[in-house]
């Protein structure tokens, strides 16, 4: 937990980085505060993915609930049959919409299961990178507050 | 404050159900599923109300299976085995009063004879703490959860099978006071256990659906998405009180106890499952 | 004990992997009890490789929720040997290793 | 039990007595219907507290409204717990 793990870890990352250079493709991307700290959806998409304008398509598969059972825990899972380079996740109204992004090298299934907090009903945007091109799947999560549960 | 207390009304709801009467518990218990499975008959298998809400929820179901797929009771139950297996000071350990695995948790809750009250899973496991010179834990939430869902992982698949020994008198001097718990309106909103939990099951309240009381007791202790981490079902207890605007009673105390005995035998039949996540 | 619990399982080929990472995911928008916001703590980046090389690779905002989870599928074989990490804004990191069953 | 609360009440309904011992009535009152019924509404401890709190700053006609709400909040808990006594045996499947 110290510095020198820190150091490790890049180093790990930076040495895996090399070993990839066979598949130029996969360009790898750390977390990045440009794109993550970004307001705007289409700011933080041209800070990851050096482009925002998008497509939206029917091959991009996005599943999140209707309504979420609690703001605090919505499982969202993206997938598509497209050959895709990376794959991102943006919550409109979150104080910032990118939630996460994720490579994806060859052999790996063009495949992201995880959990998002959502602070209010939103937009859920999944985002896919295929041929340099930004393809999206969104729809409305309703997250509402009060009650004996939430 | 005053409009308030005008707004709440003492009128007698739920009367679909005919006027007082004497039953014993199995007729009692018997009634009560047959209450559930006219309702919602689409839970099918029966065995499914031990789901809770999401026995009567779709689309809630799929959030919970999601999270399912790798739960966050885990690193609770996990907690637990490490618990469970740490020797005392005296050398013995939680083995010694619940085997090697623990998975004991259908011997509770059961009633004690000797002393003459209802003892819970919870209640045995600070009983066992205290006798081998360890400290008792803290019930609502935190260690006892954490041993609790150990063992409770460890009995999954055990049926309830609740019983209220007809030789002792004081036994279902229990139950009926769990019972009575349960059907009794209490709080500033007026409501009994159960007006949301049996009589308007199933409907909202504010932005929530209220689950079927069937299959309540079985699957605790729970990791709820509120809490963001373990709680016992007394903690429950006391949280839905509180929502009420009712003075919670103190977890394992008389009452709470009582009324898990009640719940429980109400769900026998069901499997244990817990731990388990909720909303 | 690692705060990284994984499960890997080979299924015809490709192995899905599961992982929850224990975590707080502090938002930095908390408050605690005498009202003082409690500092932004989170998961900015995890990897996963499968015998040394990266298979996956997420960055997290603080929107993940909290013992983030994250599940993916990466073509392998049974007995892969499989490392996941992570590293957040502190600069601490951790990781975990495991055999795809 | 009704005996009981008819010796505290009209301390506090009658408009004599100090705002304090109207707080005090009410405190008792509250205890009283607990110790008998078992019955406790969180409301009402809310309203007590904020009671003495406004006493304490003074607030003398506000102190004294709370006062009232709160021992409104012990009667409506009294009659519930009378009413109770006999009606959750309807709300029993049969």
């Amino acid at each position: 937990m110290d510095r020198r793990g820190v150091l490790k870890v890049a180093g790990a990352v930076t040495a895996a980085a090399t070993a990839l250079v066979a598949l130029p493709r996969v360009a790898f991307a750390a977390y990045s505060e440009k794109a993550f700290k970004q307001k705007a959806g289409a700011d933080a998409l041209q800070n990851a993915f050096g482009a925002n304008a998008t497509t939206p398509s029917d091959q991009v598969k996005l599943k999140a609930p209707d309504i979420a059972e609690n703001g605090a825990v919505v499982p969202v899972e993206v997938q598509t049959d497209m050959e895709a380079e990376s794959i991102a996740i943006l919550i409109k109204e979150n104080p910032s919409p990118l939630a996460i992004t994720a490579e994806i090298p060859a052999g790996t299934k063009a495949l992201v299961k995880t959990r998002c907090r959502m602070g209010k009903t939103t937009q859920v945007t999944a985002v896919v990178k295929s041929g340099g091109k930004l393809y999206t799947a969104s729809k409305e999560v309703k997250v509402t507050i009060g009650g004996c549960g939430g | 404050m005053k409009k308030i207390i005008r707004n709440v009304a003492f009128g007698v709801i739920g009367l679909s159900v005919a006027a007082a009467s004497v039953a014993g518990p199995e007729e009692d218990r018997q009634a009560f599923r047959k209450f559930y499975e006219n309702r919602f008959p689409q839970v099918q298998p029966f065995g499914d109300f031990q789901n809770g809400v999401y026995s009567i929820l779709p689309a809630a179901r799929e959030q919970w299976e999601a999270i399912e797929e790798f739960p966050p009771y885990e690193l609770s139950i996990e907690r637990g085995e490490q618990i469970y297996n740490k020797t005392f000071a005296n050398g013995k350990s939680l083995k010694d009063c619940f085997g090697e695995d623990g998975a004991v948790r259908e011997k509770y809750p059961h009633w004690d004879k000797s002393r003459g009250m209802v003892v819970t899973m919870e209640l045995a496991i600070n009983e066992c703490l205290e006798a081998n010179g360890e400290k008792p834990l803290k019930y609502k939430k935190g260690a006892i959860a954490d041993v609790s869902s150990y063992m409770s992982y460890n009995s999954r698949g055990q049926i309830l099978n609740v019983e209220i020994p007809s030789d002792d008198p004081r036994a279902l001097a229990a139950y009926e006071m769990g019972k009575e718990q349960f059907y009794t309106k209490r709080g500033q909103l007026n409501f009994a256990c159960a007006d949301c939990h049996m009589h308007t099951a199933g409907m909202m309240y504010r932005a929530d659906t209220t689950s079927p009381a069937l299959g309540h007791a079985t699957s605790w202790p729970v990791f709820r998405s509120k809490w963001q981490e373990m709680g016992t079902l007394h903690r429950r207890f006391a949280g839905c009180h509180t929502n009420i605007r009712a003075n919670p009673y103190k977890a394992q105390g008389e009452e709470y106890r009582n009324l898990e005995y009640f719940v429980s035998y109400m769900s026998n039949g069901l499997e244990f499952n817990g731990p388990a996540a909720r909303k | 004990m690692s705060s990284i619990r994984i499960k890997a399982k080979d299924r015809k080929g490709l192995v899905d992997v599961k992982c929850l990472m224990k975590h707080n995911m502090e938002t930095g928008l908390r408050k605690d009890k005498s009202g003082k916001k409690i500092p932004e703590h989170w998961i900015q980046d995890v990897t996963a490789e499968a015998n040394g090389k990266v298979v996956f690779a997420a960055a997290f905002n603080t929107s993940i929720s909290k013992d983030p989870y994250l599940a993916f599928a990466y073509a392998g074989a049974k007995g892969d040997t499989l490392k996941i990490s992570w590293k957040d804004n502190t600069g601490a990191t951790d990781s975990a290793e495991t055999k795809v069953k | 039990m009704a005996l009981g609360l008819a010796m505290v009440a009209p301390v506090a309904f009658a408009g004599s007595g100090t705002t304090a011992e109207h707080i005090e009535a009410a405190t008792a009152a509250y205890k009283q219907v607990a110790k008998e019924t078992g019955y406790q509404w969180t409301v009402s401890v809310v309203a007590i507290k904020a009671a003495k709190k406004a006493l304490e700053a003074g607030d003398d006609k506000l102190a004294r409204k709370l006062a009232h709400d709160a021992m409104d909040l012990v009667e409506a808990t009294r009659t519930q717990a009378k009413l109770e006594s006999e009606t959750w045996k309807m709300r029993v499947p049969k």
